[in-house]
């Protein structure tokens, strides 16, 4: 077992997808982790903002919500709800927004349940619900996707359709009336999945070290191509030094 | 709204006075931020019930709202409180056992409809979730709506661009305006006339304010007007709007109030076990906001050292390096 | 936008690079305030053609930018500069004779147009102006909108209430989105990352910077970006939104700008003089706008003691008790 | 010759129909006299608001455009235009607003020009244009309009309607789908007007002192009824110094 754990390893596979100049949407635990990540490793001309309004926060201690006051440090400017989702729609803007989402569910085509598992009338499991995650996954161009890799979680069908990825495939969105692209990767705590171009289906990119891509399949109710599939390069010291002294010394979210 | 000069009054006489049982409300700041909480221990003081309320992520005080059996009906875009709560607990266990009705939207949509009451126009129209359940699928029944002249008659309309292609647009959806009875917010500083100051993110308090036929605001300070009126381009809200000023200093307790104080994770760590379990549930209401008969005496059972230890940092506005 | 940290640079190169001749521009302020009247000299210095002025009442600035010949079509609301020009003089003669093209719409219709620009929607609703001619009556032929990619196929559109007699109303005005190509602004403070910050009103500064594909600031104050950082809220503009941060004290004279200096009423009484006799108006243009080569040089022929009459009072952000 | 002007006169006739507790929406010029003036005379708790954003402002000089940076001063918030006009639009506070405004050309029934005499496509006379003046028209439920009592003025037709008063009688701005009431009265240099509840055409409700009913009707156009006409009160000592004094004393709007 390699000195890290499959959450530093998330944070920053994620990390090393951010390019650099980008808006990095943010929304609570890991994704915060793999925006903060970025700036050090690959991207330090990324942009953080949070649906709160905050554009362009200086992180000093990680946010244990969107809404906490740890985003307000040091932006450019603080507003609110509605300024910060029309930067997103708002084509100019939200043409360089990369937003990092995650969910209860998710399927073949990247399209994201955070609602309900059952029926949405009566449904056995609630949850938060969309916040902002239908918003920005209608706007923006690419999104990242953390999921826990589990059988239930990468589901054929998804109980409730809360934000959309490719919806049915390569025409859905349009077909639909969004702008943007879906889903552009799912980062899980076994593998990186990719969008095939031609088909937007989901397909394996690689796998953490010490996992096989049989063992991804084996955690996922449909099944995806393996035919590109390398293991992902480890962390690299560098890496974890920043994610570990920099972005989380407390291991508010990386965790004991 | 109300254009007299003099707003001031006691939490009592203003939640009796603007929150009727039934009535349709809204709760400013957002999951564990400046969420006016003395309000909302007052609204549930009052054992007020069958409330419709409107939320986008207003957190902690719909948990305790809902949890204390205050709502009937919510619209809503996010029931959570960051870490401490995932999926706000009492929501979910109402939600689970059809103890409350639920119309789900999204931050945006659940902003632009507090927006469209604020201007006073019917609809505004988005991109947002278009092709998605948030559409298709409706909490509030067609019957329901269309027997209660509160609600409009659809949940969302997806409309073709009347101007074409204009603006690279095919297709809006329209989402409706919300015209809350009364929204109640918690914020930095007011004046006896009225006027509001918010330091620090908004979120959509000012639409939520606006779009209300009555507004009541709670706040740390209760400053001189002229003060305020010194720079009123940093004041969110002119008097006119306000019908009630409450003086509440550490109102949004145990949520964070920016540059005051921070959240208590150590309550909201307590709360998330009380949630769980129905009786310790019960203990709780019990204890921490029906025994206390107002703001003061409530405070006065906050553990020694608690309120020191979130006291915000002047130059973060919150407190550095708190133990979460 | 320009995600990159540094926006400074001189006016010449920020109007060169980012207007050319036929752009869709849009101008900040109002009336006789905070017009950015360096930029507009600017332009008409560089002698750019054809420009599509989008404007709600932005004044002397709309003015000048006709008179110097630069602007081929405007959609506007209002073209007065108050009691100094209750209609703008050189935008009557041209539209009298014919050498420019207007649509008319009202300032909110305007307001609302930058607004659904900046929110990425291809139209906003509003009650106003339903039966009136700023309906019935268009500037641009059909014609003209449909051979030009650049405007929409309509004017406005008028439709009923898709969710029927919501919010107490059957019918609503759609009013189509603007996205101008630039918009040009002066405020007081910014800084080299195109941090922006407005004191006193913003009339629609902020909807038409979030509209446009590119943002000039010209600012009083060039600030240091840690300072205007330390209270984010204060800043209406974030820094990714500009292209072009320019240090232009008094950019905004004629004009007022809040805090700083006051309109110059002897400068604006000359004007009107100026610009109701062809003669003398192409005089004005060579002698304050054409022969100096920059800001610098044309500031220096401003009479002696001009600015200091106009200096703001710092209590009142105006110059009181000014000769007007 | 009474001891005052036309235009002190029509400020303070205008000033006398400010309701206190109403909401004024002021243009420029003799409109700001007169809500500056109804504050002193018989609205105290009355509030003034500009299009430009300013609310509740607390004026000490008389501003020389809406724009003017006076209109800032001691105001309860100052934003921009959007804010202003929603809260006209917003029916909870748009029923508590008085517009006063002023225009070119108006009929029978209120209705406004101030955008062009001649055809709107080449005009003999090109005007500012709307500015705010149609959608205060639109929105709020009284409006008070100033007038210059002259016969190109009040006109059978207006050549441009570009704000709505009653539209075309009673049904008129239902029927187009607007909120709100049209002109409540018409002050002029020669005679207050009012709205007939029913038929909602003008009629003549006081002439000025000096003035007769037939040199009001021989400066306009169209006829209205004067079976209710009466004299005006002429201003009172106190009005005069209220608005000499207090409200214009550099007789910037009064003129000399």
């Amino acid at each position: 077992m390699p000195g890290y754990n499959a959450r530093e390893l998330m944070a920053i596979a994620a990390a090393r997808k951010i390019n650099d100049g980008e808006i990095v949407f943010c929304g609570t635990g890991i994704s915060m982790l793999a925006a903060m990540a970025a700036k050090h490793i690959c991207a330090p001309n990324s942009i953080i903002i949070f649906e709160t309004g905050a554009i362009d926060s200086q992180l000093e201690e990680i946010p244990m919500a969107v809404g906490d006051s740890r985003v307000m440090l040091g932006a450019s400017s603080n507003s609110g709800l509605a300024d910060s989702f029309a930067l997103m729609q708002n084509r100019t803007t939200g043409r360089h927004v990369v937003g990092i989402l995650g969910a209860a569910q998710i399927d073949l085509f990247g399209n994201l349940n955070s609602t309900v598992v059952g029926d949405y009338d009566r449904p056995s499991v609630r949850f938060a619900g969309s916040g902002g995650a239908a918003d920005v996954a209608s706007f923006v161009d690419r999104t990242l996707i953390f999921m826990q890799h589990e059988r239930r979680k990468f589901v054929s069908n998804v109980d409730y359709l809360t934000s959309p990825g490719w919806l049915d495939g390569p025409d859905g969105r349009r077909k639909a009336g969004l702008p943007g692209n879906g889903p552009a990767a799912v980062i899980s705590n076994l593998a990186v999945m990719g969008f095939d171009d031609a088909t937007r289906e989901m397909f394996l990119e690689a796998y953490f070290p010490g996992v096989t891509p049989q063992a991804v399949l084996d955690n996922m109710e449909f099944t995806v191509d393996l035919s590109r599939a390398r293991e992902l390069e480890p962390p690299t010291e560098r890496e974890l030094r920043i994610l570990r002294e920099i972005v989380d010394p407390q291991r508010l979210i990386l965790g004991g | 709204m109300d254009t007299s000069s003099e707003k001031v009054m006691d939490l009592k006489t203003a939640v009796a006075r603007f929150v009727p049982d039934g009535a349709h409300i809204s709760i400013g700041g957002f999951t564990c931020n400046r969420n006016p909480m003395a309000a909302v221990y007052e609204i549930i003081r009052q054992r007020k019930t069958g409330l419709h309320l409107y939320a986008h992520s207003n957190g902690q005080g719909v948990d305790e709202l809902v949890g204390a059996g205050c709502v009937a009906r919510v619209e809503i875009a996010y029931a959570g409180t960051g870490r401490f709560a995932p999926t706000c607990i009492r929501f979910r266990k109402a939600v689970e056992n059809g103890t409350i009705a639920v119309e789900d939207y999204s931050n945006y949509q659940m902003t632009l409809r507090f927006l469209a009451g604020a201007m006073g126009v019917p609809f505004l129209p988005t991109r947002s979730a278009l092709g998605t359940d948030i559409i298709r699928r409706w909490g509030f029944s067609e019957a329901l709506r269309r027997s209660n002249p509160r609600l409009p008659n659809e949940k969302l309309v997806v409309m073709d661009n009347p101007f074409g292609g204009w603006a690279e647009t095919d297709r809006v959806v329209l989402v409706p305006a919300i015209r809350p009875d009364v929204t109640l917010l918690h914020v930095q500083k007011a004046g006896r006339d009225g006027t509001a100051r918010i330091e620090g993110l908004t979120f959509a308090d000012v639409e939520q304010a606006k779009a209300a036929r009555h507004v009541i605001v709670t706040c740390e300070d209760l400053a001189d007007a002229g003060e305020l009126r010194a720079h009123p381009h940093l004041n969110q809200l002119p008097g006119i709007l306000l019908d009630a000023v409450v003086h509440v200093p550490h109102g949004a307790y145990p949520t964070a109030c920016y540059r005051y104080y921070d959240y208590d994770p150590a309550f909201l760590n307590d709360y998330r076990t009380a949630a769980t379990d129905d009786e310790r549930y019960t203990r709780y209401l019990r204890d921490w906001i029906f025994e206390p008969s107002d703001h003061r005496e409530q405070h006065a059972r906050i553990p020694e050292g608690r309120l020191a230890a979130i006291q915000a940092d002047p130059h973060t506005g919150y407190a550095k390096g708190l133990k979460r």
